[in-house]
Protein backbone atom coordinates (compact mmCIF):
# COMPACT_ATOMS: atom_id res chain seq x y z
CA UNK A 1 0.00 0.00 0.00
CA UNK A 2 0.93 3.33 -1.10
CA UNK A 3 1.28 5.61 2.03
CA UNK A 4 1.61 9.87 1.92
CA UNK A 5 1.16 11.65 4.95
CA UNK A 6 1.26 15.55 5.19
CA UNK A 7 0.90 17.52 8.17
CA UNK A 8 1.05 21.51 7.06
CA UNK A 9 0.34 24.86 7.64
CA UNK A 10 -0.38 25.33 3.77
CA UNK A 11 -4.03 25.19 2.21
CA UNK A 12 -4.74 21.79 0.41
CA UNK A 13 -5.02 22.35 -3.29
CA UNK A 14 -7.42 19.42 -4.07
CA UNK A 15 -7.53 20.00 -7.83
CA UNK A 16 -3.49 19.84 -7.75
CA UNK A 17 -3.88 16.68 -5.78
CA UNK A 18 -5.95 14.66 -8.11
CA UNK A 19 -3.69 15.66 -11.31
CA UNK A 20 -1.00 13.94 -8.84
CA UNK A 21 -2.88 11.05 -8.81
CA UNK A 22 -1.06 7.91 -9.55
CA UNK A 23 -3.21 4.52 -10.31
CA UNK A 24 -1.99 1.12 -11.41
CA UNK A 25 -4.08 -0.64 -14.05
CA UNK A 26 -6.22 -2.80 -11.18
CA UNK A 27 -7.06 0.29 -9.63
CA UNK A 28 -10.80 0.83 -10.32
CA UNK A 29 -12.16 3.07 -7.21
CA UNK A 30 -10.65 6.33 -5.70
CA UNK A 31 -12.80 8.55 -3.38
CA UNK A 32 -11.87 11.36 -1.37
CA UNK A 33 -13.38 12.79 1.38
CA UNK A 34 -12.60 16.73 2.11
CA UNK A 35 -13.19 17.89 5.75
CA UNK A 36 -14.29 21.42 4.98
CA UNK A 37 -14.80 24.28 7.84
CA UNK A 38 -17.99 25.16 9.02
CA UNK A 39 -19.87 28.75 9.29
CA UNK A 40 -20.61 27.71 12.73
CA UNK A 41 -19.88 26.02 15.78
CA UNK A 42 -22.39 24.95 18.72
CA UNK A 43 -24.77 27.32 16.90
CA UNK A 44 -22.23 30.66 16.97
CA UNK A 45 -20.98 32.10 13.80
CA UNK A 46 -17.36 31.62 13.53
CA UNK A 47 -14.32 32.74 10.78
CA UNK A 48 -12.83 29.97 10.86
CA UNK A 49 -11.18 26.70 13.58
CA UNK A 50 -7.45 26.96 14.57
CA UNK A 51 -5.88 23.42 15.03
CA UNK A 52 -3.50 22.85 17.07
CA UNK A 53 -1.67 19.05 16.82
CA UNK A 54 0.59 17.16 18.83
CA UNK A 55 2.69 16.84 16.15
CA UNK A 56 5.21 13.84 16.50
CA UNK A 57 2.41 11.51 17.90
CA UNK A 58 0.00 12.64 15.33
CA UNK A 59 2.35 11.64 12.69
CA UNK A 60 2.49 8.22 14.47
CA UNK A 61 -0.99 7.59 15.73
CA UNK A 62 -2.01 8.48 11.65
CA UNK A 63 0.69 6.10 10.44
CA UNK A 64 -0.45 2.95 13.17
CA UNK A 65 -3.83 3.55 11.74
CA UNK A 66 -2.87 3.20 7.68
CA UNK A 67 -0.85 -0.27 9.32
CA UNK A 68 -4.13 -1.60 10.83
CA UNK A 69 -6.39 -0.41 7.62
CA UNK A 70 -3.47 -2.64 5.26
CA UNK A 71 -4.40 -5.43 7.71
CA UNK A 72 -8.29 -5.30 6.62
CA UNK A 73 -8.46 -3.98 3.29
CA UNK A 74 -6.52 -4.81 -0.11
CA UNK A 75 -6.03 -0.67 -0.34
CA UNK A 76 -3.67 -0.02 -2.98
CA UNK A 77 -2.61 3.62 -1.79
CA UNK A 78 -3.62 6.41 0.87
CA UNK A 79 -3.19 9.81 0.96
CA UNK A 80 -3.80 12.07 4.00
CA UNK A 81 -3.54 15.28 4.46
CA UNK A 82 -4.85 17.46 7.83
CA UNK A 83 -3.57 21.30 8.12
CA UNK A 84 -2.89 22.94 11.48
CA UNK A 85 -2.94 26.59 11.98
CA UNK A 86 -5.66 28.95 11.08
CA UNK A 87 -8.25 27.23 8.64
CA UNK A 88 -11.17 29.45 7.48
CA UNK A 89 -14.67 28.74 6.91
CA UNK A 90 -15.33 26.57 3.46
CA UNK A 91 -11.94 25.49 3.50
CA UNK A 92 -10.91 21.63 3.76
CA UNK A 93 -8.97 21.23 6.82
CA UNK A 94 -8.80 17.74 6.15
CA UNK A 95 -8.31 15.75 2.64
CA UNK A 96 -8.22 11.95 2.40
CA UNK A 97 -7.81 9.33 -0.30
CA UNK A 98 -8.48 5.84 -0.42
CA UNK A 99 -7.41 3.83 -4.06
CA UNK A 100 -8.18 0.20 -4.53
CA UNK A 101 -9.88 -2.45 -7.15
CA UNK A 102 -13.29 -2.28 -6.02
CA UNK A 103 -15.71 0.64 -4.25
CA UNK A 104 -16.54 -1.87 -0.97
CA UNK A 105 -13.15 -1.64 0.55
CA UNK A 106 -12.25 1.58 -0.48
CA UNK A 107 -15.46 3.00 1.32
CA UNK A 108 -15.18 0.89 4.22
CA UNK A 109 -11.20 1.86 4.86
CA UNK A 110 -11.78 5.04 4.52
CA UNK A 111 -14.76 5.45 7.07
CA UNK A 112 -12.67 3.52 9.24
CA UNK A 113 -9.68 5.74 9.09
CA UNK A 114 -11.59 9.01 9.49
CA UNK A 115 -13.66 7.36 12.08
CA UNK A 116 -10.76 6.01 13.97
CA UNK A 117 -8.35 9.38 13.72
CA UNK A 118 -11.39 11.27 15.18
CA UNK A 119 -10.54 8.93 18.71
CA UNK A 120 -7.12 8.28 18.27
CA UNK A 121 -5.01 11.62 16.41
CA UNK A 122 -3.97 14.15 18.78
CA UNK A 123 -5.62 17.14 17.09
CA UNK A 124 -7.85 19.89 18.34
CA UNK A 125 -10.10 22.54 17.32
CA UNK A 126 -10.13 25.83 18.66
CA UNK A 127 -12.93 27.98 16.75
CA UNK A 128 -12.31 31.61 15.25
CA UNK A 129 -14.53 33.95 16.53
CA UNK A 130 -15.99 37.10 14.54
CA UNK A 131 -13.89 40.58 15.44
CA UNK A 132 -16.80 41.80 16.72
CA UNK A 133 -17.72 38.95 18.87
CA UNK A 134 -13.94 38.75 20.28
CA UNK A 135 -14.36 42.79 21.17
CA UNK A 136 -17.41 42.24 23.12
CA UNK A 137 -16.31 39.45 25.04
CA UNK A 138 -12.80 40.46 25.60
CA UNK A 139 -13.18 41.55 29.10
CA UNK A 140 -14.88 38.78 30.89
CA UNK A 141 -13.28 35.61 28.83
CA UNK A 142 -9.93 35.60 28.32
CA UNK A 143 -10.10 32.53 26.31
CA UNK A 144 -13.13 32.27 24.37
CA UNK A 145 -13.57 29.77 22.14
CA UNK A 146 -11.04 26.96 23.47
CA UNK A 147 -13.11 25.03 25.57
CA UNK A 148 -14.85 21.62 24.65
CA UNK A 149 -17.01 21.96 21.26
CA UNK A 150 -19.22 18.99 19.59
CA UNK A 151 -16.46 18.72 16.63
CA UNK B 1 13.56 11.29 38.53
CA UNK B 2 12.17 14.37 36.84
CA UNK B 3 9.27 13.71 34.35
CA UNK B 4 7.97 16.53 32.20
CA UNK B 5 4.54 16.93 31.08
CA UNK B 6 3.18 18.75 28.63
CA UNK B 7 -0.30 20.15 28.01
CA UNK B 8 -2.47 20.64 25.10
CA UNK B 9 -5.40 22.52 23.94
CA UNK B 10 -7.36 24.15 26.70
CA UNK B 11 -5.51 21.87 29.02
CA UNK B 12 -3.15 24.37 28.79
CA UNK B 13 -5.32 26.94 29.74
CA UNK B 14 -6.71 25.47 32.41
CA UNK B 15 -3.16 24.76 34.19
CA UNK B 16 -2.14 28.16 33.19
CA UNK B 17 1.36 26.87 31.66
CA UNK B 18 2.28 24.57 28.73
CA UNK B 19 4.61 22.61 30.38
CA UNK B 20 5.80 21.30 34.43
CA UNK B 21 8.10 18.92 35.39
CA UNK B 22 7.59 16.76 38.33
CA UNK B 23 9.45 14.55 40.76
CA UNK B 24 8.61 10.65 40.96
CA UNK B 25 10.02 7.96 42.47
CA UNK B 26 11.77 5.48 40.18
CA UNK B 27 8.75 2.94 38.01
CA UNK B 28 6.13 5.38 40.30
CA UNK B 29 2.82 4.57 38.39
CA UNK B 30 1.62 7.17 35.81
CA UNK B 31 -2.10 7.45 37.39
CA UNK B 32 0.30 8.60 40.51
CA UNK B 33 2.17 11.52 38.29
CA UNK B 34 -1.75 12.46 36.97
CA UNK B 35 -2.58 12.80 40.49
CA UNK B 36 0.19 15.04 41.25
CA UNK B 37 -0.36 17.29 38.32
CA UNK B 38 -3.85 17.36 39.20
CA UNK B 39 -2.82 18.81 43.34
CA UNK B 40 -1.00 21.22 41.79
CA UNK B 41 -3.43 22.15 38.82
CA UNK B 42 -7.17 21.66 40.34
CA UNK B 43 -8.49 23.30 37.38
CA UNK B 44 -7.56 19.80 35.62
CA UNK B 45 -9.45 17.54 38.21
CA UNK B 46 -12.50 18.51 37.46
CA UNK B 47 -11.54 17.09 33.96
CA UNK B 48 -10.51 13.79 35.12
CA UNK B 49 -12.35 11.93 33.10
CA UNK B 50 -12.04 13.35 30.21
CA UNK B 51 -7.92 13.42 30.29
CA UNK B 52 -6.34 11.31 27.57
CA UNK B 53 -3.11 10.19 28.69
CA UNK B 54 0.20 9.57 26.71
CA UNK B 55 3.94 8.42 27.28
CA UNK B 56 6.11 9.65 24.25
CA UNK B 57 3.85 9.10 20.71
CA UNK B 58 1.76 6.27 22.81
CA UNK B 59 -1.25 6.39 24.70
CA UNK B 60 -0.84 4.62 28.26
CA UNK B 61 -3.31 4.40 30.45
CA UNK B 62 -2.92 4.84 34.61
CA UNK B 63 -0.61 1.33 35.22
CA UNK B 64 1.84 1.96 33.24
CA UNK B 65 5.06 2.81 35.42
CA UNK B 66 7.26 5.64 34.40
CA UNK B 67 10.88 5.49 33.28
CA UNK B 68 13.68 8.08 33.15
CA UNK B 69 13.40 10.06 30.42
CA UNK B 70 9.65 9.40 29.26
CA UNK B 71 7.89 12.46 28.45
CA UNK B 72 4.09 12.68 29.29
CA UNK B 73 1.54 14.10 27.13
CA UNK B 74 -2.06 15.24 29.07
CA UNK B 75 -4.88 16.32 26.92
CA UNK B 76 -8.34 16.49 26.29
CA UNK B 77 -10.79 14.78 24.16
CA UNK B 78 -9.48 14.87 20.40
CA UNK B 79 -10.91 16.89 17.51
CA UNK B 80 -9.33 16.01 14.19
CA UNK B 81 -10.80 16.51 11.11
CA UNK C 1 -30.37 19.89 -3.25
CA UNK C 2 -28.12 21.45 -6.22
CA UNK C 3 -28.29 18.51 -8.86
CA UNK C 4 -25.72 18.36 -11.67
CA UNK C 5 -26.09 15.47 -14.04
CA UNK C 6 -23.69 14.86 -17.00
CA UNK C 7 -23.61 12.08 -19.51
CA UNK C 8 -20.92 12.76 -22.10
CA UNK C 9 -18.52 10.86 -24.14
CA UNK C 10 -16.02 13.40 -23.15
CA UNK C 11 -13.34 12.90 -20.78
CA UNK C 12 -14.21 13.45 -17.17
CA UNK C 13 -11.47 15.92 -15.77
CA UNK C 14 -11.42 15.65 -12.19
CA UNK C 15 -9.54 18.14 -11.49
CA UNK C 16 -11.85 21.24 -13.34
CA UNK C 17 -14.81 19.67 -11.38
CA UNK C 18 -13.11 20.19 -8.25
CA UNK C 19 -12.22 23.77 -9.01
CA UNK C 20 -15.92 24.30 -10.14
CA UNK C 21 -17.10 23.45 -6.52
CA UNK C 22 -19.50 25.32 -4.82
CA UNK C 23 -19.66 25.27 -1.47
CA UNK C 24 -22.19 26.68 1.08
CA UNK C 25 -20.60 28.00 4.50
CA UNK C 26 -23.06 24.95 5.70
CA UNK C 27 -21.28 22.65 4.12
CA UNK C 28 -18.80 20.10 5.95
CA UNK C 29 -18.08 17.07 4.09
CA UNK C 30 -17.63 16.20 0.42
CA UNK C 31 -16.82 12.86 -1.13
CA UNK C 32 -15.95 12.09 -4.43
CA UNK C 33 -16.02 8.84 -5.84
CA UNK C 34 -14.44 7.87 -9.11
CA UNK C 35 -15.19 4.59 -10.71
CA UNK C 36 -12.13 3.81 -12.75
CA UNK C 37 -11.68 1.81 -15.86
CA UNK C 38 -9.70 -1.49 -14.70
CA UNK C 39 -6.74 -3.47 -16.81
CA UNK C 40 -8.91 -7.09 -16.48
CA UNK C 41 -11.95 -7.97 -17.09
CA UNK C 42 -13.21 -11.42 -16.14
CA UNK C 43 -9.42 -12.42 -15.55
CA UNK C 44 -8.28 -11.12 -19.19
CA UNK C 45 -6.56 -8.04 -20.09
CA UNK C 46 -8.56 -5.46 -21.45
CA UNK C 47 -7.78 -1.78 -23.39
CA UNK C 48 -10.58 -0.43 -21.74
CA UNK C 49 -14.86 -0.45 -21.96
CA UNK C 50 -16.67 0.53 -23.96
CA UNK C 51 -19.94 2.33 -22.53
CA UNK C 52 -23.62 1.74 -24.21
CA UNK C 53 -26.57 3.87 -22.71
CA UNK C 54 -30.29 3.93 -22.93
CA UNK C 55 -29.72 7.48 -22.60
CA UNK C 56 -32.50 9.03 -22.02
CA UNK C 57 -33.70 6.18 -19.68
CA UNK C 58 -30.46 6.84 -18.30
CA UNK C 59 -31.08 10.46 -17.22
CA UNK C 60 -35.02 9.93 -15.94
CA UNK C 61 -33.38 7.25 -13.23
CA UNK C 62 -30.70 8.98 -12.71
CA UNK C 63 -32.87 11.49 -11.73
CA UNK C 64 -35.39 9.44 -9.93
CA UNK C 65 -32.88 8.84 -7.50
CA UNK C 66 -31.59 12.32 -6.86
CA UNK C 67 -35.10 12.56 -5.61
CA UNK C 68 -35.10 9.32 -3.46
CA UNK C 69 -31.93 10.75 -2.22
CA UNK C 70 -33.03 13.93 -1.11
CA UNK C 71 -35.77 12.50 0.81
CA UNK C 72 -33.47 10.56 3.04
CA UNK C 73 -30.39 12.42 3.48
CA UNK C 74 -29.98 16.61 4.12
CA UNK C 75 -27.51 16.95 0.81
CA UNK C 76 -26.27 20.23 -0.14
CA UNK C 77 -25.38 18.72 -3.68
CA UNK C 78 -24.52 15.67 -6.03
CA UNK C 79 -22.45 15.97 -9.37
CA UNK C 80 -23.14 13.06 -11.09
CA UNK C 81 -21.01 12.35 -14.53
CA UNK C 82 -20.84 9.39 -15.99
CA UNK C 83 -19.16 8.39 -19.61
CA UNK C 84 -20.27 6.18 -22.29
CA UNK C 85 -18.51 5.08 -25.30
CA UNK C 86 -14.83 3.88 -25.31
CA UNK C 87 -13.44 4.68 -21.79
CA UNK C 88 -9.53 3.58 -21.52
CA UNK C 89 -8.03 1.80 -18.41
CA UNK C 90 -7.14 3.85 -15.51
CA UNK C 91 -9.62 6.92 -16.96
CA UNK C 92 -12.61 6.99 -15.00
CA UNK C 93 -15.72 6.31 -16.29
CA UNK C 94 -18.03 7.74 -13.60
CA UNK C 95 -17.53 10.17 -11.03
CA UNK C 96 -19.76 11.60 -8.14
CA UNK C 97 -19.66 14.24 -5.48
CA UNK C 98 -21.70 14.45 -2.63
CA UNK C 99 -21.75 17.51 -0.50
CA UNK C 100 -23.39 17.65 3.28
CA UNK C 101 -22.87 19.00 6.34
CA UNK C 102 -21.86 15.93 8.07
CA UNK C 103 -19.80 12.74 6.69
CA UNK C 104 -22.08 10.39 7.51
CA UNK C 105 -24.98 11.19 6.15
CA UNK C 106 -22.30 12.15 2.48
CA UNK C 107 -21.36 8.39 3.05
CA UNK C 108 -24.49 6.56 3.47
CA UNK C 109 -25.97 8.98 0.48
CA UNK C 110 -22.69 8.43 -2.04
CA UNK C 111 -22.89 4.79 -1.32
CA UNK C 112 -26.62 4.14 -1.67
CA UNK C 113 -26.92 6.27 -4.91
CA UNK C 114 -23.92 3.93 -6.54
CA UNK C 115 -25.75 0.62 -5.66
CA UNK C 116 -28.84 1.91 -6.78
CA UNK C 117 -27.25 2.58 -9.85
CA UNK C 118 -26.19 -0.49 -10.54
CA UNK C 119 -29.60 -1.78 -10.25
CA UNK C 120 -31.68 0.63 -12.02
CA UNK C 121 -29.73 3.05 -14.79
CA UNK C 122 -29.54 1.44 -18.13
CA UNK C 123 -25.90 1.68 -18.93
CA UNK C 124 -23.79 -1.31 -20.13
CA UNK C 125 -20.12 -2.37 -20.17
CA UNK C 126 -18.50 -3.57 -23.60
CA UNK C 127 -14.52 -4.72 -22.88
CA UNK C 128 -12.26 -3.46 -25.45
CA UNK C 129 -10.18 -6.77 -26.36
CA UNK C 130 -6.45 -5.75 -26.89
CA UNK C 131 -5.53 -5.61 -30.79
CA UNK C 132 -3.73 -8.89 -30.92
CA UNK C 133 -6.74 -10.94 -28.77
CA UNK C 134 -9.63 -9.19 -31.12
CA UNK C 135 -7.33 -10.83 -34.08
CA UNK C 136 -7.23 -14.08 -32.97
CA UNK C 137 -10.67 -14.94 -32.16
CA UNK C 138 -12.42 -12.40 -35.12
CA UNK C 139 -13.08 -15.53 -36.92
CA UNK C 140 -15.01 -17.84 -34.13
CA UNK C 141 -16.53 -15.02 -32.60
CA UNK C 142 -18.07 -12.01 -33.98
CA UNK C 143 -19.20 -10.51 -30.99
CA UNK C 144 -16.14 -10.42 -28.34
CA UNK C 145 -16.71 -9.22 -25.21
CA UNK C 146 -20.26 -8.25 -25.51
CA UNK C 147 -21.26 -10.73 -23.40
CA UNK C 148 -22.30 -10.79 -19.60
CA UNK C 149 -19.62 -10.03 -17.16
CA UNK C 150 -19.24 -9.55 -13.27
CA UNK C 151 -19.47 -6.00 -13.64
CA UNK D 1 -51.87 -1.57 -32.80
CA UNK D 2 -48.00 -2.33 -33.52
CA UNK D 3 -45.51 -1.67 -30.51
CA UNK D 4 -41.95 -0.94 -30.96
CA UNK D 5 -39.69 -2.65 -29.21
CA UNK D 6 -35.70 -2.23 -28.80
CA UNK D 7 -32.48 -4.28 -27.65
CA UNK D 8 -30.23 -3.08 -25.89
CA UNK D 9 -26.40 -4.74 -24.90
CA UNK D 10 -26.19 -8.45 -25.79
CA UNK D 11 -29.79 -8.39 -26.62
CA UNK D 12 -28.93 -6.72 -29.86
CA UNK D 13 -26.57 -9.33 -30.72
CA UNK D 14 -28.50 -12.53 -29.78
CA UNK D 15 -31.76 -10.75 -31.48
CA UNK D 16 -30.23 -9.69 -34.56
CA UNK D 17 -31.41 -6.68 -34.93
CA UNK D 18 -31.73 -2.93 -32.76
CA UNK D 19 -35.55 -2.81 -33.20
CA UNK D 20 -38.58 -5.01 -34.43
CA UNK D 21 -42.26 -3.75 -34.42
CA UNK D 22 -44.78 -6.06 -33.29
CA UNK D 23 -48.17 -6.38 -33.47
CA UNK D 24 -50.57 -7.00 -30.51
CA UNK D 25 -54.22 -6.63 -29.32
CA UNK D 26 -55.28 -2.85 -27.46
CA UNK D 27 -54.12 -3.40 -23.80
CA UNK D 28 -52.58 -7.04 -24.28
CA UNK D 29 -50.29 -7.20 -21.66
CA UNK D 30 -46.47 -7.03 -21.43
CA UNK D 31 -45.87 -10.37 -20.82
CA UNK D 32 -47.46 -11.36 -24.12
CA UNK D 33 -45.64 -9.10 -26.01
CA UNK D 34 -42.46 -10.14 -24.98
CA UNK D 35 -43.56 -13.82 -25.34
CA UNK D 36 -43.96 -13.21 -29.01
CA UNK D 37 -40.20 -11.24 -29.00
CA UNK D 38 -38.98 -14.58 -27.58
CA UNK D 39 -40.92 -17.01 -30.20
CA UNK D 40 -39.50 -14.85 -32.56
CA UNK D 41 -35.85 -14.38 -32.00
CA UNK D 42 -35.24 -17.71 -29.66
CA UNK D 43 -31.78 -16.99 -28.33
CA UNK D 44 -33.94 -14.75 -26.25
CA UNK D 45 -35.96 -17.34 -24.60
CA UNK D 46 -32.84 -18.46 -22.63
CA UNK D 47 -32.21 -15.23 -21.38
CA UNK D 48 -35.82 -14.90 -19.94
CA UNK D 49 -35.26 -15.02 -16.29
CA UNK D 50 -32.60 -11.94 -16.63
CA UNK D 51 -34.62 -10.02 -19.23
CA UNK D 52 -35.15 -6.18 -17.91
CA UNK D 53 -38.46 -4.43 -19.60
CA UNK D 54 -38.81 -0.95 -19.78
CA UNK D 55 -41.70 0.88 -21.48
CA UNK D 56 -41.11 4.52 -21.87
CA UNK D 57 -38.34 5.50 -19.30
CA UNK D 58 -39.87 3.17 -16.59
CA UNK D 59 -39.05 0.05 -15.72
CA UNK D 60 -42.62 -2.55 -15.94
CA UNK D 61 -43.77 -6.08 -14.99
CA UNK D 62 -45.29 -7.73 -17.57
CA UNK D 63 -48.47 -7.73 -16.34
CA UNK D 64 -48.56 -3.79 -17.35
CA UNK D 65 -51.28 -3.13 -20.29
CA UNK D 66 -49.71 -1.69 -23.65
CA UNK D 67 -51.14 1.45 -24.67
CA UNK D 68 -50.84 2.57 -28.59
CA UNK D 69 -47.75 4.56 -28.69
CA UNK D 70 -45.62 2.84 -25.77
CA UNK D 71 -42.21 1.88 -26.79
CA UNK D 72 -40.64 -1.36 -25.36
CA UNK D 73 -37.02 -1.82 -24.32
CA UNK D 74 -35.68 -4.96 -23.45
CA UNK D 75 -31.77 -5.63 -22.40
CA UNK D 76 -30.08 -7.22 -19.78
CA UNK D 77 -28.64 -6.34 -16.32
CA UNK D 78 -27.15 -3.18 -16.07
CA UNK D 79 -23.65 -2.60 -15.50
CA UNK D 80 -23.13 1.39 -15.07
CA UNK D 81 -20.19 2.47 -13.30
Amino acid sequence: MKRSLTITRDPIDESDLIQGRDLSSEAGAAITFSGIVRGTEDAAAIDGINYEAHEAMARHQFEKLFEAMETRWPIESIRLIHRIGPVRVSEPSLWVEVIAGHRGEAFAACQWLIDEMKKKVPIWKHPMLPESHRLRRSRSDPNPGSRPSRG
Amino acid sequence: MRIKVTFYSYFRELAGTETVSLDCTESCLLGELVTQVQDRFPKLKSMDRSTLIAVGLEYQDRSYSLQPGDEVSLFPPVQGG
